[in-house]
């Protein structure tokens, strides 16, 4: 179980990688980042460790009142 | 990534007169379980950062508009959950969707 | 292989609200449903199931009709 | 999910003489074939519903032109897996497609 | 880790096949392929295998270059 | 799919004392580690496609355009891989990210 914990935090890594990339990085005249880039992918980035920060406080609450929403039975 | 809370880890504890194949089972079982929380949660996340948060990424903080939509996102998408939950259950309980 | 079919649907499960509700929900001043977002998610919901189960029938089919297609070999 | 069929099944049976390391491995080759064919699945219906589906959801039913539409683009879809699966083997058998 | 690295390989042919049908496949008034989405398949595949070649050696070299960039420290 | 290497390798070889728990635990971490590899690896590939190649695809040779995107594409995106990595970490370091 910890090392499921580890590797979801890791495609999280990813995630987050390629999606502040995508929405950051639109020039590829050099083989690094441009300045206006670089502070974009770090806003990104932040922004969106806030945000998961935040749902996932909503996550929690929500798991705990309504503890009978679960996967559909099979 | 606190929010998914402890599984209850029994099971995983070894005890006496547990087969190898029993624990790989049990294993298999809270994986799912624990899967299934994970990629919700990550769909959630995602599906409310694009929502909510503007693509410019002027600034690094979530303002206060950006705040409340997720709040509020996050809550309509667990009721999304829930009614698609009960949806796909009387399903099941009709015994099949085929049309 | 039980386990991993429940995976599987659990997967389809999540699949299906992400998707319903990214073409279904588009205001955020309330913190439930609209009436008319509540109604889009049943039928986007009844929709697709309706369309994997017309899908998994074909599905059967092609699998059966041309059982050599398969994974590239290594 | 029917349309997936019984995997045969063998090798989980547990007969005697098997080693842990070998049924592990017949587990996770099992597996590998099942989880190919429900990603095939899930694309194949994703893609599929994207492709025939308008996307205002004013009905819960698929009308005539969409389920004809899942039809054509499920046949088509098997083609292209066929396609680029011969197309895969031959570059596998030339050795390589580094450039 | 062999079995791992078949499972990656099956994903990556998922991932090419709904790749290049949605790029190519727009019509659906006939049940197989027409000639152009044919050829548009065709290419679509070799280009992607090429890019993807090219990709491995660069990730490659940059894995060596740079072996500390690793995952997060949890 | 050389790109990834051999991973050491080390633990996998089933040493005499090992019990099957430890053996499960080391199969697991590499697995992980893998995982996040190729997972990596395929992210890059399919941002740098979407980013580099035209859509028509009207040869199937990548021109020198779209070949000198691809190198550029993938440094930039190292790049970004390091920057976050770096983010994560200062974050982790400071307790939490809780706002």
């Amino acid at each position: 179980i910890d090392e499921m914990q580890t590797r979801d935090s890791l495609k999280m890594y990813n995630g987050l990688v390629q999606r502040c990339f995508a929405d950051c990085v639109h020039t590829f005249r050099r083989k690094t980042l441009e300045k206006d880039e670089e502070a974009c992918v770090s806003r990104c980035t932040q922004k969106f460790l806030k945000h998961s920060a935040r749902v996932s406080l909503r996550f929690a609450e929500l798991n705990q009142q309504q503890s009978t929403v679960g996967p559909p039975q099979q | 990534m606190s929010a998914f809370g402890p599984l209850g880890g029994g099971g995983n504890g070894g005890g006496a007169g547990i087969t190898d194949a029993q624990r790989l089972k049990a294993l298999e079982m809270a994986r799912n379980e624990m899967e299934y929380r994970v990629d919700l949660f990550n769909r959630l996340a995602q599906t409310c950062f694009e929502k909510c948060s503007e693509k410019r990424y002027k600034e690094a903080d979530l303002n206060v508009g950006e705040t409340s939509c997720v709040d509020r996102c996050s809550s309509k998408y667990w009721q999304v959950v829930g009614m698609v939950g009960q949806m796909l259950g009387a399903a099941g309980a009709n015994g099949n969707v085929q049309q």
